[in-house]
């Protein structure tokens, strides 16, 4: 047998939950194996299985045909199975060498020695192409540069086999196509991979075989060659799926969202926003795509009243709402579903009854002369809930207990429930799966219909693509380009977002 | 599976219980009766009316600075400040109470006022300094706990009185003192507070569970960029919460100058009351009903253990590690809630 | 009174002040380092006092000079101990950390008490008879100026807690196990899937804190105090957390801060004596250092940010 | 052995009377090596005196905070206890107190008074002890500088204070005292910072009236003393003989210490109330003639014999009449002037 890794008949539960119910994976040398699953499918679970992060309940590991027993992250590496977490699993403060090292150090008279580290780390850098500087810390380089840095963190272990879990979520397509480079190069170097996504594109592309995975089961393995995208996306969800959006060309009206002259500093007094105009309709969902860390979220912020802009000014229907507090804008006719649904977007510990009027509860009739009205609030909570469908066992349960789809149909139901002017949607659909997106876009198009002004924000260009009536792109906290979505492809809008129009412009 | 609620009345109880039970095997390997010695604890807190008064003295500024850690709790704050800010409370009640002489009906209030004001401040400023500049409140109130100690027993020696160390008693329109309740009980030195102290923890459980205000304080209190996001003022909610828990710490200091000593001393150390209400709070889960049973559990506990030397022998201190215990079990309580589940479970 | 003399009045006794709070800051940088927030350190520094204290009067017959050494060995060791029911309950318990530092600190003042009347039938021990005595550093106190202000009349146990400081550095910031600690602290997660045992490092760093704590109590006792009451460590471990605090987690930090407040309390203490200062009422002298750190943090030092995973329980799987 | 000096045991040996008598402390134990201490080995020696045992006839109260004297006073009284004693002037307010709800029980405090018909108040004349140690201090220095290190900045203290001067001073004018006080009676490193620099500044003799706080003194004394065993440096005691704080070595750093007989106090005040003649309401005073207060003559190897001989003149004087010792900073300065 030439497999490399062979998983055979994995089970493994988590409290009223069966993660992986007898999965079968097995990985052949110097292949690209896909993992392919919905959210949720038990696709990270079986990975960490494998990585010695948990313990199966049943189930064998074998590599290169021998029978072993994978206890924890170092036997995992002792094997040279290496994995490049769906969550970076980097320390911010500390440098590329450091958190390459961690856990493997090389010592020098009982301490650190971090230069050697660092040579070695350059070296193996170079020579897969990676682009690493080894002395960067990581809370200053960009997200794909981050992501390299956890690839070369298993090559530095000497990994033979790669788990990337989910590793083009956060990429931009040109950093994709980079990636793809890299993979390659990595085979050529003897290197098995095992690539988890559910982006059916990429694995058509990349891959040589493919797992599915459904709500924990083992559907089956195939080759590539063999396959269609469609067959893919019919195994994967089990049903039929359409891929495109429906609905019915937007009728823009009114302007509602004028931004002019938009200046906005980070915490690190750093412009991030320089310059930026941006208008919004009502009845139309403008897209905002960009790579992350051009300016969207500092953006989003001063438009939402979480950071203050220095200079520029936001109106909303006309009212200047520049610099005013998050309650005033809110008040306004503004509603935003936060990016980070556990930071910003809801209050874990508190029952989904009072996150649902977390904005509102100083209102009536949830409160009167200040004090609340627990009957209203909770009337309303399950009002909501119905409506959404949002699986809870009751209003009174905390958020937390909630799965991330549900937490985020509540954000949404108490969004749109204020009847905004505009609505601002970050990233609305981040981890959840097709069910829930189907679900959420067919709302956020619906508000459109009933004479909203729509802004989505998004990393995914899919989703741009589908959902926007309008894009435009940000770039180095300028809107670099507007165009349609039906004049653009993924690949031109990869180049704006990379800034290709700026440069032009300052070329000519 | 057990409901949330009962584990919340549930682990407090077990807790005691368990502190109770590890101060008994330590009585036992000492060479003490744990039954004479838990006699005598029960006989010195409830034997007769006269240490029952004295019980519910202790626990009356209990309930207040328990109340106060608590309350900075739910909005996510440590006040370990309610120490200096009894002082503080102390110090001002007694300044109003021995300055002059008014009706009863203006000057105890006046006097329980101020010091809830002194307390106020005393909390303001570490809440102002977390709020903008992000100051870490536990330093600060460590610090004004010094210099509540230090200005306190200065402004006794030099301004309160005449380099004596400690003040005139404080008028009779200001004492909170009933001489009715001191007959009833022999002459303890139980005084009116405890109503207070009972009535500042219904306002604390109305501020918390039954306002807008008390929203925004529990938001604020679990997650601070999720109460920014939905408009509420962060910062004004910090130092609200610091301000309302000294004003708690601050009557606490009311209830000793006003009523238990009638005056204020020079203190050699600290009072030792805003740190028992951090155990008060923990126990009490930091609600306003926990506290209150929390601080009759204190109350009793270190009144009754004035009565263990001479009846049984047994030294005061092991009343200090059963409550150190109660609170380390009460810590754990991911523990006992995984053994009662475990137990549930091999029953069915 | 001249200067120089003054100099040598203030710097002597303000090095002898932080001899104990830098040992205790040191243990709470570990242990803060690694995740553990520990508020305990006051128990620490008791338990460490008592320990200190009842193992010198022991064996002060038996050990001879060697005595108030082997006291604070024997006090580490115990603190050491003492401090594994903090990680217990921290690690592996997943208890709130505050909750459990405060019972340590209830439990260590009500052990040492407690035992105290047990062994001693009374509520204080007696005097030790060999506690620590100040000395002279050859050659080094023979500079002109510098000898006199530094190196005349020190404790040794100064030198070693300035020492440790520096040793507490390297290890943190030069060794492989600083590196572990400090990921341990900041991204447990990440050191786990790094192969790094996050239960085994945060419990090796509570326990190097009890030692710390230990050491800093019986240096308390043995340089200061000189026996153990309820009222030998009064508020210590929380200067020295609040030392930790204001070095911002950094073991020369916490020296500086350390440093800092026994120079402000003894310039409270001698002042009184300083013709300088002699009109100052006393108030002030007393409430200064501690008026001076609200200042310091408020003016230039400012937030301070703690270890990321500092107080959160880490829970092995969990997302 | 004062305490047979007083005549008033003799009719009651041997028989147990029903008359009991217990303390209540202050915040200290027993066994505090100060006064607490003191007042029950006192009352220890009552008890062995009328066959009587703790909790059988006398016993006593431990205070661990301000808020327990009460209760403990309390209890006592309510346990019929006839004579309760509040040790240190900190129990005033509560012996005043339970004094007036319990006008059956006799009540006595040391170190202060308490104005009411059921209280005796013992006090001590510290200014006329303080000024023989004074006295010992001036003869035993070689720098002409004393340090008189106080606890807290009180009138009681200022009694001790003042008398340590004047004794100084009556023996020589020139010789100076540099005075500190620590804040309060607990802080024992401030004592020793306090004590550090007063021999740095060239003092050689320390008299303490801190309390626990004095113990610094004796710990940065014994320092100097370890460090260079040739060097003059002194402490002088307060209320006990502190004659054991002092061994370092070979050496000892006590002088002498200013003794305060608080257990002859309490044990001659109950032998009143036993005998009937309790003396409530008046003020008792323990001064240098029975020997109520005195200096302690332990450390005979320092405490050479020409001082011992100028101590006991002085002695001889103040019981006299002839030197009336200053209790206050005023009456100090006019005594000074007089000179
Ligand atoms: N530590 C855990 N405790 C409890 N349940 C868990 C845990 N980890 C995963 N699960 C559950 O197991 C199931 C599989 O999760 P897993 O993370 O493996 O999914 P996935 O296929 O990787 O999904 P995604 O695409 O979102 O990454 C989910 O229902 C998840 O909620
Ligand atoms: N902390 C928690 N406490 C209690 N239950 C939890 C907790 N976390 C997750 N769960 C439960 O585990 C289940 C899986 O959660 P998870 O967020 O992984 O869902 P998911 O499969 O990703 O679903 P979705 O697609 O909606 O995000 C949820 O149904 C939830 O009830
Ligand atoms: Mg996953
Ligand atoms: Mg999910």
């Amino acid at each position: 047998m030439d497999y490399v890794i062979e998983m055979l008949n994995i089970r493994k539960e988590f409290p009223g939950i069966v993660a992986n119910d007898n999965i079968t994976v097995q990985l052949k040398k110097g292949e690209i194996h896909a993992l392919l699953g919905e959210n949720g499918a038990g696709k990270s679970t079986l990975m960490n299985v494998l990585f010695g992060l948990y313990q199966p309940e049943k189930g064998e590991i074998r590599v290169n045909g021998q029978k072993v027993n994978i206890t924890d992250p170092n036997a995992a590496n002792d094997l040279g199975i290496g994995m490049v977490h769906q969550h970076f699993m980097l320390v911010e403060p500390f440098t590329v060498t450091q958190n390459i090292i961690l856990g493997n150090e090389p010592t020098k008279f009982g301490g650190v020695n971090i230069k050697k580290a660092e040579k070695e780390i350059q070296e193996l850098s170079d020579r897969y192409g990676l682009r690493v500087d080894a002395t960067a810390k990581i809370s200053d380089i960009s997200v794909g540069m981050q992501q390299r840095v956890e690839i070369l963190k298993t090559l530095y272990r000497g990994a033979d086999v790669l788990i990337l879990d989910e590793p083009t979520a956060v990429l931009t397509p040109q950093e994709i196509s980079e990636l793809m480079e890299i993979m390659n190069s990595l085979i050529a170097e003897g290197k098995s991979i095992i690539l988890i996504t559910h982006k059916l594109k990429e694995i058509m592309q990349a891959c040589d075989r493919v797992t599915v995975i459904r709500k924990g089961k083992g559907i089956g393995t195939l080759n590539i060659p063999d396959t269609t995208v469609t067959e893919l996306a019919s195994l994967m969800v089990g049903r039929e799926v359409s891929f495109e959006t429906k609905k019915a060309p937007a009728e823009p009206k009114e302007t509602v969202l004028n931004i002019e002259n938009l200046f906005v500093r980070d915490t690190r007094k750093v412009d991030t926003v320089k310059g930026l105009n941006l208008d919004v309709r009502a009845g139309e969902i403008v897209g905002l795509a960009g790579i992350d860390g051009n300016g969207q979220t500092e953006l989003i912020e001063a438009i939402t009243g979480l950071t203050k802009s220095h200079s520029g000014s936001i109106k909303l229907k006309d009212k200047n709402i520049t610099n005013l507090s998050p309650r005033k804008v809110t008040e306004s006719g503004l509603a935003h579903i936060p990016q980070d649904r556990h930071k910003y977007g809801l209050v874990l510990d508190f029952p989904i009854g009072e996150n649902i009027v977390l904005q509102t509860y100083y209102q009536k009739p949830y409160s009167k002369n200040g004090v609340l009205n627990y009957k209203e609030i909770y009337e309303k909570a399950k009002a909501l809930i119905e409506e959404y469908d949002v699986r809870t066992p009751d209003v009174y349960t905390p958020a937390r207990a909630l799965s991330g789809g549900n937490q985020q149909k509540a954000i949404i139901s108490r969004e749109i429930d204020r009847s905004p002017d505009l609505l601002i949607a970050a990233q609305p659909t981040r981890g959840l799966d097709v069910g829930a997106i189907e679900f959420i876009h067919n709302k956020l198009i619906e508000e459109r219909d009933k004479g909203r002004a729509v802004l989505l924000m998004s990393f995914e260009l899919d989703e741009i693509l589908d959902v926007s009536d309008r894009i435009a792109v940000i770039f180095d906290g300028e809107i670099v380009a507007n165009v349609k979505p039906e004049d653009t492809n993924e690949q031109e809008l990869g180049l704006l977002m990379a800034g290709s129009n700026k440069e032009k412009a300052g070329a000519e | 599976m057990t409901s949330n609620k009962a584990f919340n009345i549930l682990i407090p109880l077990i807790s005691v219980f368990l502190g109770l039970v590890a101060g008994a095997i330590i009585m036992l390997i000492f060479g003490y009766n744990p039954i004479h010695g838990y006699a005598a604890l029960w006989e010195g807190a409830f034997g007769d009316l006269y240490v029952f008064g004295e019980t519910v003295r202790q626990v009356t500024p209990y309930i207040l600075t328990g109340l106060a850690v608590a309350f900075a709790f739910r909005a996510g704050l440590f006040n370990i400040g309610a120490e200096g800010q009894v002082i503080i409370g102390w110090l001002a009640a007694v300044w109003i109470g021995t300055s002059f002489e008014a009706p009863m009906i203006i000057h105890l209030p006046l006097a329980i006022i101020v010091a809830a004001l002194a307390g106020a401040i005393w909390g303001f400023i570490p809440g102002l300094l977390k709020a903008r500049l992000g100051v870490h409140e536990v330093i600060v109130t460590i610090m004004l706990n010094y210099v509540a100690l230090y200005s306190a027993n200065s402004i006794v020696r030099n301004v309160l009185s005449d380099n004596e160390d400690k003040t005139e008693k404080v008028a009779a329109s200001a004492s909170l003192a009933s001489e009715w309740l001191q007959g009833l009980t022999y002459f303890s030195r139980m005084h009116y507070g405890i109503l207070i102290a009972l009535f500042a923890a219904v306002i604390m459980w109305f501020i918390i569970e039954r306002t807008a205000v008390g929203f925004e304080l529990r938001s604020v209190g679990f997650n601070k960029h999720a109460s920014k996001y939905s408009g509420m003022n962060v910062p004004k909610n910090i130092i609200l919460a610091m301000v309302i828990s000294g004003i708690f710490a601050g009557l606490a200091g009311s209830m000793e100058g006003l009523g238990t000593f009638g005056n204020l001393n020079v203190k050699s150390g600290f009072t030792n009351l805003g740190f028992d209400g951090i155990a008060v709070a923990l126990l009490g889960a930091n609600t306003a009903f926990g506290v209150v049973l929390a601080a009759i559990l204190f109350g009793a506990l270190k009144v009754g253990a004035l009565n263990m030397p001479t009846e049984a022998g047994v030294p005061t201190e092991l009343v200090d590690i059963i409550i150190a215990l109660i609170i380390f079990f009460v810590a754990s309580s991911y523990i006992i809630r995984w053994f009662i589940l475990r137990f549930k479970k091999e029953e069915k | 009174m001249g200067f120089v003399d003054l100099l040598q009045s203030i710097i002597p006794p303000a090095l002898f002040f932080s001899a104990p709070l830098i040992f205790t800051a040191l243990g709470g940088v570990f242990s803060e380092r690694s995740g553990v927030v520990n508020i305990g350190l006051e128990g620490l520094m008791v338990m460490g006092a008592f320990v200190g204290i009842v193992f010198n009067l022991a064996f002060a017959d038996v050990l001879g000079a060697w005595t108030p050494w082997v006291s604070i060995i024997a006090a580490m060791v115990v603190s050491a101990i003492f401090s594994i029911i903090h990680a217990v309950a921290s690690v592996s318990f997943r208890a709130d950390q505050v909750v459990s530092g405060v019972a340590i600190n209830f439990l260590a003042l009500g052990l040492g008490v407690f035992l105290t009347k047990q062994w001693y039938g009374k509520g204080q021990t007696d005097m030790v008879s060999r506690p620590f005595y100040t000395s002279d550093i050859p050659f080094l106190s023979d500079i002109p100026i510098i000898g006199d202000i530094f190196f005349k009349g020190i404790y040794v146990t100064s030198y070693v807690a300035i020492i440790l400081a520096l040793i507490v550095w390297i290890v943190l910031y030069k060794t492989s196990f600083g590196l572990r600690l400090r990921a341990v602290g900041e991204h447990p997660m990440a050191a786990d899937t790094n192969g790094i045992n996050v239960y085994k490092m945060r419990y090796i760093a509570v326990i190097l804190s009890g030692a710390l704590g230990g050491l800093g109590g019986s240096v308390y006792a043995l340089t200061i105090a000189l026996n153990f009451s309820h009222a030998t460590i009064v508020g210590q471990g929380f200067m020295a957390l609040a030392a930790v605090i204001f070095g911002k987690w950094h073991p020369l930090g916490a020296l500086g801060a350390a440093l800092f407040f026994g120079f402000a309390q003894s310039l409270s203490v001698i002042g009184g004596g300083v013709p300088l200062l002699a009109d100052v009422p006393q108030v002030y002298l007393l409430i200064a250092p501690y008026v001076l750190t609200i200042l310091a943090l408020a003016g230039f030092i400012g937030r301070a940010d703690a270890p990321r995973a500092n107080g959160v329980p880490y829970i092995k799987g969990n997302r | 052995a004062c305490g047979g000096g007083s005549d008033v045991d003799n009719g009651s040996e041997g028989d147990a009377p029903d008359y009991t008598a217990a303390i209540v402390t202050d915040e200290g134990g027993v066994d505090d090596k100060s006064f607490n201490q003191s007042a029950w080995e006192g009352l220890q020696a009552w008890g062995e005196e009328h066959d009587l045992s703790k909790g059988e006839g006398f016993d006593y109260a431990q205070s661990n905070d301000a808020s327990d004297y009460l209760p403990n006073l309390t209890s006592l009284v309510r346990d019929d206890y006839n004579l309760v004693f509040g040790i240190g002037f900190l129990l005033e307010d509560a012996v005043s107190d339970v004094a007036g709800q319990y006008p059956d029980t006799n009540f006595a405090i040391v170190d202060t008074v308490v104005d009411a018909p059921n209280v005796a108040s013992i006090t001590f004349a510290e200014h006329e002890g303080s000024f023989l140690v004074g006295v010992a201090a001036a003869m035993k220095t070689e720098s002409d500088q004393l340090g008189f290190v106080g606890g807290v900045d009180s009138d009681l203290i200022n009694k001790f204070e003042a008398g340590f001067v004047a004794g100084a001073k009556s023996v020589n004018p020139d010789i100076e005292v540099d005075i500190q006080y620590v804040g309060d009676f607990s802080s024992a490193d401030s004592g020793k910072l306090i004590a550090t620099r007063m021999y740095n500044d060239g003092a050689d003799v320390i008299y303490h009236a801190a309390g626990a706080a004095g113990n610094g003194v004796f710990a940065q004394a014994k320092d100097i003393k370890q460090n260079d065993p040739d060097r003059q440096v002194w402490v002088i005691g307060v209320d006990r003989d502190q004659y054991e704080e002092g061994e370092i070595g070979d050496h000892n750093v006590t002088l002498t210490s200013m003794v305060k007989r608080v257990d002859t106090s309490v044990q001659e005040v109950s032998n009143l109330g036993v005998n009937g003649e309790f003396p409530g309401g008046e003020i008792v005073e323990f001064g240098l003639a029975d020997e109520g207060v005195s200096a302690a003559k332990t450390n005979e190897e320092a405490l050479t014999d020409d001082i011992v001989t100028e101590i006991d003149n002085w002695k001889e004087q103040i019981i006299n009449g002839d030197v009336e010792v200053p209790q206050t900073r005023d009456e100090l300065e006019s005594f000074e002037s007089s000179l």
